[in-house]
Parts: C-alpha cells; sequence; structure tokens
C-alpha cells in the first residue's frame, strides 16, 4: 500500500466529485462536509509521498505505473522534488478554498450548489493530474478536464459571465488544440508520448524544423492557457465575473498549473541546452513578459472594481514567471518555480480577501469599501499581507521571489527586466495604498474625507469559517517568506541542471 | 514538385484545416460559426494524428491470422486511440460551446458578438 | 424482409451444391449488372434533385435515390461477397449483415423522406403549378 | 571578540510584544499608558546592560532566520547601533510621556492605534539599530515606514491624507524602486551582503557601478531626507505634534542617516571613500541639502515647518561629515545623531506646549509669548543652542569633532560651509527667541491669564533640555560608543 | 489506400468545410457540416482507422448535427450581414496565414505519408501490435489499448463526458429557473405538432428496438471487431433521441427520468474507476487488471484483463448513453425540458 499514494492523490477528489450528484439526491448537507475530507484525504497522500521523496537524493524521482504497464507503453505518473512543491500548492489552496467557499456558495448558488461541488473537485482532480502525468497526451486529456469544469465553474457566475466564459471557451479549446498540435509534431519524430523518454529521444533530433515547431506550439499553447500578456484577453472578464468560490480556487492555480507545464516541458523534456543555446528566442521572449508586466499593472491601475484588479495582477504575475524562466540564468529559474508557490498563495489570499468583502458588502466597486477598516479590520489586514507580498516587502514570500527573478535577470544582463519588475512593484504599491487610503479615510480619493461619518461604522466581520482560512493563507505567506531557504535547498536546487 | 505534392497532400489539408478553423473562430461574428470553426480545427488535429499513423497496403489493427504476425500490415492503434478521446473531448467542448450560445441569445437576444458587446454598454 | 432472406439462401444453396466455374462467372456478372443498375438509378435521382422546379418534386427524387439504387448496390455487394473465395459460414453471415443493413434503409429513409415533406407541408411550402413559371426564376 | 546573547532580540521584541496589551486595554486608557511606560523602562535597562557589553570593546552577535543560503536575519550590536538604540529608547519614554499629555488635552480619537504604532515603530528602530546585514536593515526599514504612516495620517482629513500620500510615494517609492536593486547589485557583485568595518567591496570592481550604486543607496533612504527627496518632512508635519517629534527625532529621520552612515563606513568603507572621488560625491550633495534648507528655514512662518526644514539642515551636516570620510568626522556625525536628537525633540515639545496653550502655529502671532510661557520658552532657547552648537549645549561638541574631522582631510570648503550654516542657524532661531522675549506687544494678543501648558506637556521639554546641557558636561556615553566604532582612542 | 481516392476525399473535405463555414444560412451550414463530418469518416475508414471512422460518424457527424440544429432551432436562423469590418477579419488572417506558413515549413521534415516504418509505427506502436494479442488475448488493438494500456485516459475521457453533460444541465436548468423537471407536472404545449404524424410513430417503434440491439452488440463484440464502449453508448443514446423526436421528451421521460439521467452518468465512471480501485485494493496498481485474478481464482491473469475490459466498457456506454441524451434533452428543450424538437 505504500507506494500506492501516489494515485491516491488524484482518486480522492475524483470519487468523491463523481459521488456528490448521486449522494445530493439523499441529503444536500453531507456535500460540504465531504469534499473537506476528500481534499484531507488527498492532503495526506501528498505528504506521504513528500516524505517518501525527500527520503531519496534529491536528484531522484517517483514513478507510478498505471495499469502496472513499464513506462512507455501505459501512462506513467512521476513525482520529483519540483512536482510535489506544485501539489502542496494545489492542495492546501484548494482545501482553504472549499472551507472559505460554505456561506459564499449558499448565497452564490443556493439550489445547484451540489453540482458546483462536483465541478469544483473535478476541477482540482484534473489540476492535480497535470501536475503529476509523465505522459503528455493523458496531460492533455487533464487540460481539457480542468478547462471544461471551469467553463461550468465559470458560466455559473452572475451578469456577462456567460458571454466571458464563451470567449474562455474559444481561447481555452485552441490552446488546448495547439498544445495537442505540438505534441503531435514531438509524436511524429519520436513515436512516443512519455516525457522522460522524450527527454532521451529528442537530443538527437535538436535540428529537426519538426521539433522546433512542435516546441513553439506546446509553448503558444500553455501561453494562451496561462494569459500571458498577448493572449490574455479572456482571463480578466472570466475570473472577475465567476462566483466567488470560483474564482478563489481558479485564479491561483489554472495559470500557476500552465506556468508549470510550461517550465517542465523546458527543463525535462526539451533540455535547458536546447531552450537556451540551440534557440536563441529567450531574449525576446524576455522583452514580451517585461512589457505584459508592465501592461498588466497599468491596467489594474486603471480599473474601477477590485476583482478586476486582482486579476490584472494576476496577469503581471504570470509576466515574472516567463520573464523569470527564459532570462536563462540559473537564479531566475529558480525565482520563477518558487514564485509559482508564493504566488498561488498570494492570489489566493487576495481573493479570498475580496470575496469576503462582496459576501460582505454585495459589490466590489472601490467605492464600497469606505471605512472597511472599522468594519472588517482582520480581511483587511490579511488583504493587506497580501497586498505586501505583491509588492514586495520583505517578510513575505514575494520579496524573496523578487529577488532572485532581479538577481537572475542581472547576471544574464536583462536589465529592461529589472526595469519592469521595479515599475510593477511601485504600481502595486500605488494599487494597495490607493485602497488602503479609501479604507482607512472612508472617503474616495477626490471626496473630502471627514471623520464623523467613520464613527457610525460598527464591527460587522464575516463568519469564522471565512475569515480563519484567510488568516491561515496571510502566516503561509509569511512563513514561506521566512523559511525560503528551507524551500530552496530541499526542493528546488537541484530541478536547475547547472548551466 | 508533384511527388512532393502527393506525399504531402494530407498534411498539407490538415494545415489548411486549421487554420481554416482559425479564422474562423477569431473572425466570424456569428457564435455558431465560431462553434463550427472550433470544430473543423480539431478535425484537422485529428486528421494529422490519423494520417501519421496509417500505413500503406496495412489493415485495420484486428490481429487475425489472415494478416499474420508482423505489425507492418497493422494500421498504427496508438493515434486512433489518441484520436478516440480527441473526438469525445471536441464533442463535449462543442456540447458546452452550444449551451452557451443558447443561454447568450435568451439572455441578450442575439448570437451576433457585435450586437451583444452593444447591448453591454 | 422474408424475400430478401429467401433469395440469399437460395444463392447460397446454388454454391453449394454446383462449384462448377460456370455458375461462379454467371453470380458474378449478375453482381456487377446489380450494382450498375444502382448506379445508373442514383444518376438518375441526382439529375432529378437539379432538375425538378419546387421542393416536393426534388424532394421526391431524393427519397427515390436513397431507397431503391442504395438497395440495389448493396445487393450487389452482397452477392459479390458470397462468391469471393471458398463457401464458409463467415461470408454467408456477412451477407445477412448486409441484407440486415438493406432492411434497415427500405424502413428508414422513406420515413426520413416522409418526415421532411410533412415538415414542408407543414410550414406551408408552395407547390409548382403550371402558371407560376416564375417560382423557379424567383426562388 | 563576539559575545552571543539574544538580548538585541529581547530588547526589538520588548516594545514589539507590548502592542497586544495595548489593544486588549485599548478601553481604559490609564492602564494602557502603564503598560507603555514598563516596556520603555524595560527596554531601557537591558539597553544598559548590553551597552556594558559594547562599551568594553566587544560586539554582541545573534542569529534570528537562516532566510536564504547565504542572507539570513540577524542581529549585531556594535557601537553605533547602541547610540541609536539609547537616544530611541530614552526618548521614546520622554514623548509617550508627553504624547499622553497631548492627546488627551486634545482629547484626540484612535489613541490605541496611536500607541499601537509608536511601539511598532520603536522596535523597528531597534531592528535597524542592531542589523547584521543589509536585507535586516531593509527589512525594519520597510516596516518602520508602514508603520509610522497611521500615524503621519492620524487626524484623518483632507491635508492628513496628502501629507500620508507624498509620505509614502517618497518613502516606499526610493526604498523600492532604489534600494531593492542596489542591494541585489551589491549582493551580486560581492557576495555577501553583511557589514564589516573595512567595507565589503574589494577594489575589483571599477568606478562606474560603485558611483551609481553610492548614489542610488544615497537617494534611496529616502528617510534622511538628501535634497531631491526631502519634501515628505515638511509634508509630514500635518501629524499631531509628538507624531512630528517622534519623525524628526526620534525614529524615523534618525532611522534614515543611521542607515547612510552605516551604509558608508561599513558597506563602503572610509579609506574607499577617502581614496576615490567618492567622498566628495556625498559632500557635494549633503552641502548643497545643509544650504538650501537653511536658506529656505528662514523664510519659514509655521513654526514647526521651520524645525522641519532645520532638521533636513541637520541631517545634511550628519551625512557631511560622513562624506569627509576622516577618522574625527565620522564620531562628529555619529555624535552629531544624539545631540541633534536631544535638541529637536525639545524644540518640537515646545511648539507642542505653545499650540496646546495657545494654539498658535505661526512664528508672528507669538510676540511676547515669553512673558506668558517662560519655562517652555527657555527650554526652547537651550534647544536652539544645541542646534545652533554654540557651547553651552551638547551640539557644540559634535559640531567640534566634525569640524576638526575636515581639518585633517584638508577639505576646506567643508569647513566653509560649516561656518556659513551655523550663520544661517542662527538667522532663522534668533528672531524667535528675540521676538517671544524682548519685544512687547499689546495686551490683545495674549489675554494675561495664559499660563504654562499643563504639567505633562511642559515636563517634558524641560527634561529634554537639561539632558542636552548634561550631554554637554559629560558626554562620554556616546562620546566613547562613537570612538569604539571608528577606533580613534 | 489507394491516393488517388484519398486525394479527392481530401478536397471534397476542404470543400464542404469552407461551405460550412460561408454559408449565411446557419441550418444550411450545419446541414453541410453534417456533410463535412461524414466524408471525414470515409477518409479515415480509408486510412484504415476504423474505430475512429465509428466514432466520428456516431458521434462526430450524428450527435453533434443534432446538437447544432436544436441550438439554431432555439436561436436565430439566419445572419444580419453586418458591415464588413476590416480590421479584425484582415488581423485574423494575417495571424492565420503565418501561422499556415510556420506549419508548413515543418511538413518537409516529416516522414512521407503511410510509410511503415516511420517512428510513429516502429516505437510503442509496435509493441502494442505485436505482445497485445498474448497479453490480453483481446484481437481488436485498439479495444485493448484503449481498456487496458491507456485505460487512464480513456477513464478520464468518460469524466469529461460525465462534466460536459453535468455543466449543460446545471446551466441550463438554473437559467430556466422552474425546476418543473423535479416534478413530473408537465402541460402540453400545442405547437407545430409536426411530429404528431403516425408513421414517423410507427416506424421509429419498429427501428429503435433493432437499434438498440445493434448497439449491445458493438458494445459487447468490442474485442472482436471494431466498435466498443463509446460508440455503442453513442448509438444507444441515439435510439433514445430518435424515441424523443418521434414522440416527445415527455414521453422518454416517463421512461428514463433525468434524475436517474445524472445517476446513471456517474455511475458509469463509477464503474470503470471502482475496477480500477478494486485493483488497487487488491495490491495491484490502479487499474491493473490482472489483480482482480486473485478475486476470481478461475479466471488467470490474462482472462481477468479480458473481462475486465468488458464491464470497463459496459461501464463507458453507460455513462456516453446518459450523457448524450441529458445533452440531447438539455440542448433541444432550451432548459424548459418538456418538448424536444
Amino acid at each position: 500500500m505504500a507506494d500506492q499514494f501516489l494515485v491516491l492523490i488524484v482518486l480522492f477528489p475524483l470519487f468523491v466529485g463523481l459521488l456528490i450528484p448521486i449522494i445530493a439526491y439523499f441529503n444536500k448537507s453531507v456535500v460540504w462536509p465531504l469534499a473537506i475530507l476528500s481534499l484531507i484525504g488527498s492532503f495526506w497522500a501528498v505528504f506521504n509521498t513528500a516524505t517518501q521523496l525527500l527520503k531519496l537524493d534529491p536528484s531522484s524521482s517517483i514513478s507510478y505505473y498505471l495499469g502496472n504497464w513499464m513506462a512507455p507503453f501505459g501512462i506513467e505518473y512521476v513525482v520529483d522534488r519540483f512536482n510535489i512543491m506544485v501539489l502542496f500548492a494545489i492542495i492546501c489552496v484548494s482545501l482553504l478554498t472549499t472551507i472559505f467557499a460554505k456561506q459564499v456558495i449558499e448565497k452564490e448558488l443556493g439550489d445547484n450548489a451540489a453540482n458546483f461541488y462536483s465541478l469544483f473537485l473535478l476541477f482540482i482532480t484534473g489540476l492535480l493530474g497535470i501536475t503529476i502525468t509523465g505522459d503528455a497526451f493523458n496531460l492533455y486529456v487533464l487540460l481539457e478536464i480542468a478547462s471544461l469544469t471551469s467553463y461550468g465553474l465559470i458560466a455559473l457566475g452572475r451578469g456577462r459571465a456567460l458571454v466571458a466564459t464563451f470567449n474562455y471557451l474559444i481561447m481555452g479549446s485552441m490552446g488546448a488544440c495547439f498544445y495537442l498540435l505540438g505534441v503531435g509534431y514531438l509524436f511524429i519524430k519520436t513515436g512516443t508520448l512519455n516525457m522522460d523518454q522524450l527527454y532521451d529521444v529528442l537530443p538527437l533530433l535538436f535540428d529537426s524544423k519538426a521539433v522546433l515547431v512542435g516546441f513553439v506550439f506546446i509553448i503558444l499553447g500553455m501561453w494562451v492557457k496561462m494569459a500571458f500578456f498577448p493572449l490574455h484577453s479572456w482571463l480578466p472578464n472570466a475570473y472577475s465575473l465567476a462566483p466567488t468560490a470560483a474564482a478563489c480556487l481558479m485564479a491561483p492555480l489554472m495559470t500557476k498549473v500552465s506556468v508549470y507545464v510550461m517550465i517542465r516541458f523546458m527543463l525535462n523534456v526539451f533540455s535547458t541546452e536546447y531552450v537556451y543555446s540551440v534557440l536563441t528566442i529567450n531574449n525576446i521572449i524576455v522583452i514580451m513578459s517585461s512589457i505584459a508586466i508592465i501592461a498588466g499593472s497599468i491596467y489594474a491601475l486603471s480599473q474601477k472594481n477590485l476583482k478586476k484588479m486582482l486579476t490584472f495582477i494576476i496577469v503581471a504575475e504570470i509576466g515574472y514567471m516567463v520573464g523569470g524562466v527564459w532570462t536563462g540564468h540559473v537564479d531566475g529559474i529558480r525565482g520563477a518555480i518558487y514564485h509559482i508557490t508564493a504566488d498561488a498563495f498570494m492570489t489566493l489570499c487576495l481573493f479570498m480577501a475580496v470575496g469576503c468583502i462582496v459576501y460582505r458588502v454585495g459589490n466590489d466597486k472601490l467605492e464600497s469599501l469606505k471605512g472597511i477598516f472599522k468594519k472588517m479590520p482582520i480581511t483587511m489586514i490579511c488583504f493587506l499581507v497580501g497586498g505586501f507580498s505583491v509588492i514586495g516587502i520583505p517578510p513575505t514570500c514575494g520579496f524573496f521571489s523578487k529577488w532572485y527573478l532581479i538577481s537572475g535577470a542581472f547576471n544574464s544582463g536583462a536589465w529592461y527586466f529589472i526595469i519592469a519588475l521595479i515599475i510593477s512593484s511601485l504600481i502595486n504599491a500605488v494599487l494597495f495604498f490607493r485602497i488602503i487610503e479609501i479604507g482607512f479615510f472612508g472617503a474616495m480619493s477626490n471626496e473630502k474625507p471627514d471623520y464623523k461619518s467613520l464613527q457610525s461604522i460598527k464591527f460587522n466581520e464575516v463568519p469564522i469559517n471565512m475569515w480563519l482560512p484567510l488568516v491561515i493563507v496571510s502566516m503561509i505567506l509569511i512563513i514561506l517568506g521566512i523559511y525560503t531557504n528551507e524551500i530552496m535547498t530541499n526542493f528546488i536546487l537541484n530541478i536547475v541542471p547547472m548551466m | 514538385m508533384f511527388e512532393y505534392l502527393i506525399t504531402n497532400y494530407n498534411y498539407m489539408v490538415v494545415v489548411f484545416l486549421m487554420m481554416m478553423g482559425l479564422w474562423a473562430m477569431i473572425a466570424k461574428k456569428n457564435l455558431v460559426k465560431k462553434c463550427i470553426g472550433l470544430v473543423i480545427f480539431q478535425t484537422g488535429i485529428i486528421l494529422f494524428y490519423i494520417s501519421m499513423g496509417a500505413k500503406n497496403n496495412s489493415t485495420i489493427p484486428i490481429i487475425d491470422p489472415k494478416y499474420g504476425e508482423a505489425a507492418i500490415n497493422y494500421a498504427n492503434p496508438l493515434t486512433q486511440i489518441l484520436m478516440l478521446t480527441a473526438i469525445v473531448v471536441g464533442v463535449a467542448t462543442l456540447g458546452v460551446g452550444l449551451m452557451l450560445v443558447q443561454r447568450i441569445y435568451k439572455e441578450y437576444g442575439s448570437i451576433n458578438e457585435d450586437r451583444i458587446l452593444e447591448k453591454f454598454k | 424482409m422474408i424475400l430478401n432472406i429467401i433469395s440469399i439462401l437460395f444463392f447460397t444453396a446454388i454454391l453449394y451444391f454446383s462449384s462448377s466455374p460456370l455458375v461462379f462467372y454467371l453470380l458474378n456478372g449478375l453482381s456487377i449488372c446489380l450494382i450498375l443498375l444502382g448506379l445508373f438509378f442514383f444518376l438518375g435521382t441526382s439529375i432529378g434533385v437539379i432538375r425538378f422546379p419546387d421542393f416536393y418534386t426534388r424532394m421526391h427524387a431524393a427519397g427515390k435515390g436513397d431507397t431503391l439504387s442504395s438497395i440495389l448496390i448493396l445487393f450487389g455487394i452482397a452477392l459479390f461477397v458470397l462468391n469471393t473465395g471458398t463457401l464458409s459460414i463467415g461470408l454467408v453471415l456477412v451477407c445477412i449483415k448486409i441484407l440486415l443493413i438493406i432492411n434497415f434503409i427500405f424502413i428508414g429513409s422513406p420515413t426520413a423522406t416522409h418526415a421532411i415533406m410533412d415538415a414542408g407541408y407543414g410550414t406551408e411550402v408552395k407547390h409548382w403549378t403550371n402558371d407560376s413559371e416564375g417560382i423557379k426564376k424567383k426562388k | 571578540m563576539t559575545i552571543v546573547s539574544n538580548l538585541p532580540i529581547y530588547a526589538m521584541l520588548v516594545s514589539f510584544l507590548t502592542i497586544f496589551p495595548i489593544i486588549i486595554f485599548g478601553k481604559n486608557q490609564n492602564v494602557r499608558e502603564v503598560f507603555t511606560f514598563i516596556a520603555a523602562f524595560t527596554k531601557l535597562y537591558i539597553l544598559f546592560n548590553l551597552a556594558k557589553f559594547v562599551l568594553d570593546g566587544n560586539v554582541v552577535v545573534c542569529k534570528l532566520i537562516q532566510v536564504l543560503s547565504f542572507i539570513s536575519i540577524d542581529f549585531k550590536v556594535d557601537g553605533f547601533g547602541m547610540l541609536l538604540a539609547i537616544v530611541a529608547s530614552s526618548l521614546w519614554i520622554v514623548t509617550s510621556l508627553y504624547s499622553i499629555g497631548y492627546m488627551r488635552s486634545l482629547k484626540e480619537h484612535a489613541q490605541t492605534r496611536y500607541f499601537c504604532c509608536f511601539a511598532l515603530a520603536l522596535s523597528a528602530t531597534m531592528g535597524v539599530a542592531f542589523s547584521a546585514n543589509l536585507l535586516t536593515m531593509y527589512l525594519f526599514y520597510e516596516l518602520l515606514s508602514l508603520s509610522t504612516y497611521p500615524l503621519v495620517t492620524h487626524n484623518q482629513d483632507q491635508d492628513a491624507r496628502t501629507g500620508g500620500r507624498k509620505y509614502l510615494t517618497y518613502l516606499l517609492g526610493t526604498s523600492i524602486g532604489l534600494v531593492l536593486p542596489a542591494m541585489i547589485i551589491t549582493y551580486n557583485l560581492t557576495g555577501t551582503l553583511s557589514f564589516n568595518e573595512m567595507g565589503i567591496f574589494g577594489n575589483s570592481i571599477q568606478i562606474g557601478t560603485l558611483t551609481i550604486l553610492l548614489i542610488m543607496y544615497l537617494f534611496g533612504f529616502a528617510k534622511a531626507g538628501l535634497l531631491p527627496f526631502h519634501s515628505w518632512l515638511p509634508g509630514a508635519m500635518v501629524a499631531p505634534t509628538p507624531v512630528s517629534s517622534l519623525l524628526h527625532a526620534v525614529a524615523v529621520v534618525k532611522v534614515g542617516v543611521f542607515c547612510i552612515v552605516r551604509i558608508l563606513t561599513q558597506i563602503f568603507g572610509i579609506n574607499l571613500l577617502s581614496s576615490t572621488h567618492l567622498g566628495t560625491i556625498v559632500c557635494v550633495i549633503a552641502g548643497l541639502t545643509v544650504l538650501v534648507s537653511s536658506l529656505v528655514a528662514i523664510s519659514q512662518d509655521n513654526l514647526k515647518r521651520l524645525l522641519a526644514f532645520s532638521t533636513i539642515g541637520q541631517l545634511g551636516y550628519i551625512v557631511l561629515a560622513a562624506g569627509v570620510a576622516s577618522k574625527l568626522s565620522v564620531t562628529g556625525s555619529m555624535l552629531h545623531i544624539s545631540m541633534h536628537a536631544f535638541g529637536k525633540i525639545t524644540l518640537f515639545f515646545c511648539a507642542g506646549a505653545i499650540y496646546v496653550a495657545t494654539g498658535k502655529k505661526y512664528i508672528s502671532q507669538m510676540v511676547g509669548i515669553g512673558r506668558r510661557m517662560p519655562f517652555t520658552m527657555v527650554a526652547f532657547f537651550i534647544g536652539s543652542l544645541s542646534i545652533i552648537g554654540l557651547p553651552l549645549a551638547g551640539g557644540f561638541l559634535s559640531k567640534w569633532y566634525m569640524v576638526l574631522g575636515t581639518l585633517d582631510v584638508g577639505k576646506s570648503w567643508v569647513m566653509v560651509i560649516y561656518l556659513i550654516s551655523s550663520f544661517l542657524n542662527v538667522a532663522y532661531f534668533f528672531p524667535i527667541i528675540y521676538k517671544a522675549f524682548f519685544c512687547t506687544d499689546n495686551e490683545s494678543l495674549f489675554p494675561n491669564e495664559i499660563k504654562e501648558a499643563p504639567l505633562a506637556a511642559l515636563l517634558p521639554p524641560l527634561v529634554t533640555a537639561s539632558i542636552t546641557v548634561a550631554l554637554f558636561i559629560f558626554p562620554d556615553i556616546f562620546l566613547n560608543l562613537a570612538k569604539i566604532v571608528v577606533g580613534v582612542n | 489506400m489507394i491516393w488517388q481516392f484519398d486525394i479527392l476525399l481530401l478536397t471534397l473535405v476542404v470543400v464542404c468545410g469552407f461551405v460550412s463555414l460561408w454559408i449565411k444560412d446557419l441550418m444550411g451550414a450545419v446541414i453541410v457540416f453534417g456533410a463535412y463530418s461524414f466524408l471525414m469518416c470515409l477518409v479515415w475508414t480509408g486510412m484504415g482507422a476504423v474505430d475512429v471512422a465509428f466514432t466520428e460518424a456516431a458521434v462526430g457527424a450524428g450527435v453533434s448535427t443534432i446538437f447544432f440544429i436544436a441550438t439554431v432551432f432555439h436561436t436565430s436562423r439566419t445572419i444580419r450581414y453586418n458591415k464588413w469590418d476590416l480590421s479584425t477579419k484582415f488581423f485574423s488572417s494575417i495571424i492565420c496565414i503565418l501561422m499556415g506558413f510556420f506549419l508548413m515549413v515543418a511538413i518537409g521534415d516529416f516522414p512521407a505519408w503511410g510509410d511503415a516504418l516511420s517512428p510513429v509505427n516502429n516505437n510503442v506502436a509496435k509493441y502494442y501490435l505485436e505482445n497485445s494479442m498474448e497479453e490480453t488475448k483481446v484481437p481488436n488493438v485498439v479495444t485493448s489499448v484503449l481498456a487496458d494500456y491507456r485505460a487512464f485516459d480513456t477513464m478520464f475521457e468518460t469524466g469529461v463526458v460525465f462534466v460536459a453533460s453535468l455543466v449543460i444541465f446545471t446551466l441550463l436548468l438554473q437559467s430556466d429557473g422552474r425546476k418543473k423537471l423535479m416534478k413530473s407536472a408537465f402541460q402540453k404545449v400545442s405547437f407545430l405538432n409536426v411530429s404528431e404524424s403516425l408513421i414517423i410513430r410507427k416506424a421509429c417503434g419498429l427501428m429503435v428496438p433493432f437499434m438498440q440491439l445493434f448497439a449491445l452488440y458493438v458494445v459487447v463484440h468490442g474485442h472482436y471487431s471494431p466498435g466498443g464502449g463509446f460508440q455503442g453508448g453513442v448509438i444507444l443514446g441515439a435510439s433514445l433521441i430518435l424515441l424523443s423526436m418521434a414522440y416527445d421528451i415527455k414521453k422518454v421521460f416517463a421512461r428514463f427520468h433525468m434524475k436517474f439521467m445524472i445517476k446513471s452518468l456517474a455511475v458509469g465512471v463509477l464503474i470503470f474507476a471502482g475496477i480500477g480501485l478494486i485493483c488497487l485494493i487488491l495490491g495491484g496498481n490502479f487499474l491493473d487488471y490482472s489483480a482482480l485474478s486473485k478475486l476470481f481464482p478461475s479466471m488467470g491473469s490474462i482472462k481477468s484483463r479480458y473481462n475486465a475490459m468488458l464491464w470497463v466498457e459496459v461501464g463507458v456506454a453507460l455513462t456516453v448513453m446518459s450523457g448524450m441524451f441529458a445533452i440531447y434533452t438539455s440542448l433541444s428543450s432550451n432548459g424548459k425540458f418538456e418538448e424536444g424538437l
């Protein structure tokens, strides 16, 4: 039983996700605890795999053959130091979101909450599957599951969510098909779908054009899925109009997992030597990501409501990660990898805080934030911790990932990337302090704040199971920041081969 | 040149289909036409995989003693499996897309992208 | 329905008993002319679909094509299959499968044509009459 | 030799832990104030027995968290850090006493928030004082600017907002925009960030990057108020007086200057400054700041703005002395930090007392105030003596060392700047005193029943004034601390 | 594969695709699109991919055309001709041409079409063709790879069907607000009673049993002849759709209620995953059917693999059947679930 944990990670949410529509007919109240149980089970499985993994030497990995067929013939699950970290991020985020989302789902969705939970769990299964799988086509199928469930989750939102979902559907399936095409181009030259075998076979084909086109299309597909700047038009509407619970789950995870897939393909399938020396496009891509960072931040500045602003911050964060990886220097790649987990928790913290505000205040326009500090102190403090982490104030993890990204960019001579990072941190600072001002002074930037109106606002916090996960996440942000060293040494350092 | 055309005709048709699908998805204003473009794009990729796995003078991958044991005279089963999944996924996405089209029509009374955007203003 | 099955049994019986080459060529000839006849009917229907003036008549021609010519072709193929190689139970099975297809088409396609005609009639599609020369041009 | 003990962490944590009782007992004020005082005294006690170690020459080190494989947040207490810590904690006691008087008399709102942020600011100052490497200093520097924001925008009205906005844009903008990249570049160039006596830049790095780094650091730490980034200081005058006293004397500005002097002496290293032309760049910038701010101060009518500009000038002194980069002038600059702290805080207390008693802010309205509030104005006089640098108050000593330092190195134009600025100091302080004491005015301005400010607002200025005079007589506490660091016997 | 025949078919496919995008009348476009899918099946049969052709005919051409017609029926049929805005069209054609050229460049690097020694056919596929017979005793290699070697993909594929139908059902149900579905009080809508005619009903009545029989044959016979869970399931679903078209949804619901539909959706995938779980509990890896031989001692590991595949196919058929029917009923009745096409 010991080595079965790897597949149990995916099975727990899958089975419960399938059982929920059946159970929901008997009694509806059992659905939420069941969902949490399944995620705890999955967390336990991830924990055990992690302990097994940490016993082995750093660069080794555990693999699991589904159906007991050897690697290239059956599908293989591979867990190494890199994706165990991403797994932890996914599991923690989804567990906290499920705990957080009980009241929000009842308030926004009412009766078909059971189906929502089922889609919720299947989305998490899809993400977990993507992270663990070692087979390129299986990754496509799981990508489709994750996107289909996310179309469902977003379409349940209000107002213009439908049109946003339709655009997301078109862009999403376009991205998935590009990925499939890329895998096809590799498949036609190598004949195998297993990533490790690809890693061994590809070096002989580095000069062939088909492999180059395959690589370009896989990366293009992932860029569409992660909403990298020129292809990001679907993300802002999709995540800001989705129901709060869905936004809290998808915003931190969906884009980060596609970044993970891109990095996995760059490091473990096409070796770093191919990506950085054979292809000479990494400077152009770093320039594109700097543009992405600056554009994302400027768009965020011009937004009127909170969720839209956060979505554009996500677009900027994606620019960090892509730029970090493509700088080609070891520090940059480590910074990007570390940023995946850090950013997942940051976005979760911010979206949960906005969820609480929307739950209490009703809408997320900036005007409705007047005097919010007095009304919901706990939520706002956690929102601040998230904000500081996005800006990059030292104790939080945002600072350290920025540290690595800047030093990576500096060593690889990408000075424009440093400038973009600095400008975006400044703009983030302006964004968050604008909100602090409105919350603190109780008046929009153009009105005259008077102190009397602030007196009347009384304490009106969200129920405990909403602000407790929020506090936990902000704790994680700080702890992650402080223990970067442990994470770096035994998780990330040995992923990146010396270049 | 003619020889090149013959041997790679399949792949050219694949590329052409995909580009037609992509063009429809981006340029067409009518939502149903976008869905059609979507499915054409997917069938293009499926054609690419299948033509990858096709072998000259080979029969369908059902092993029976008449054709013997060697793998040469059977078509490639792996690409067919992948494409079974791709077709079903395509239909699932199509179903969801068409459902969205219906809901959008019910909400905004039109399935032309420009009309819908005007309604937002 | 029963007619099909009897005819196939009749042909298998012939093949079973008289294994002389003459019968072999005769059957081949029969299947070939059956298929040709089917193709001829297809040609007729497609010309009909193009030339006929209005909805109903074209629909009528399309209906004909579906049922008659495909049944003829399928029957020809059934005979041809029966004729390849030595007579074995497998081949007869394939023949019966083809017969099933014939029956299915025999039931299915006329109903489909009927449904379309009914729908056309329901939505008051205008007939073509002598004096309404302009319908074809107008459309 | 180095002693490993976690006294510095206790010192830092003391004020941090008082936040929770302050919040808990937020409702009744007396218990809350008691906790603040307990914390202040325990901190001072810890610092004194810490000072025992530091005074006899050794350095206290303790490791907090190993954040990255090459950087960790840990403390190293040396003379200079000790100096700032003692100044800050002693003034904290006085300021909290003063703010109780000020707050209660004006019945200010949100006092619990005020005292928590005050305690947080203090622990941040301790953190900066004891930091062993650039990252820890940057961490607590950020914490300080964030924790003082609620203080600056205390009365939550329109100009508090504009002042707060300017405060943040300057401090956060420059710290993220300039210090963060500079830190990373320094790390990449030298491989370490921790301070050491002789400076960490080897001679392999060419002069171009060093100059850029120097400029980034100088303007990065905007708290020191060097010229282009100084306008947040007058902007922050919007805050209530105890806060502006905290800003100017106890924590914020001192931390800014402390960081710059720390970097100049222990990252760049004194001999690197003196050998290359880096030292002259620092002197030019600092000199400009001193002259311009003193000129502007003369034309100021609002008392607190005048004091703000004079602070900018005095900070320019400290940086100038550090820029001269001779042993004596560096001791002078370190000494000036403490002297200026006590002098300026007295001036601010008097300004606060005048406001509490008469509600007057502008100097033109303060004609003949000396007769009405003699004690406050005497304290004001002693404070201004220390700022100008006349013998009766402590300021004189630090200026004395600074001038000696310039003579050693032979930078005569720096000495000229010192003289001119001292004249300018006199030029903007003397009219106030003259108006207060010597010229009489009609009764209408001051109905005679105005007496001194309430005791809680009057006592602190007198205490700090007496300390300034005491420092002049036996300055050995701060002098030895400064000397140990610089290695002058 | 006679290449002349193949080229003809491919050109026809491209023409159909282009026409279906070009036609203004949506219903016409959908019909041409149906033709496009059927032609695609022919192309694939030509290339020896019979299973894929079967699925494409049943799923791609059959069911999706019905979905399209249902959607067009409920939305507007003709496109209001809007002005020819050049910007998006020009911009997108530029992108497509560039991308097409980029793809074309790599074609030269491909192995010639149809040669048996290309890496695709030699590497992993060769193993399947040679070893599938003695490892799983299933002559149809496609089914053996589908249900055994890469069973995990198929499980998630059925998951996709489950998710799609759940999403469509939930969203259309939510839109309408009237939860009539759960209560059985339907009121009769007299609406263009086209489907009243006796002939169609009788013909459908006659055909549906045979269809379902054939579907079961296809599901069970997946090991020997092309077919299997998906194709059989779709044909079962199609028979239900035929019934609901001939009569109306209310009649079919009486026998096969929507609640039951959702449950059978989930049950199908659970059968598939359940079998995998049983193997897990019995000690083998997930979806390793040879572990089942511990459960049924009579069957050796190969025999157990053979039977397990059968059960898995049944599970898949169940899901796909109820999935397709659920999607059809939701789309065709636009959420009101009382009057089909």
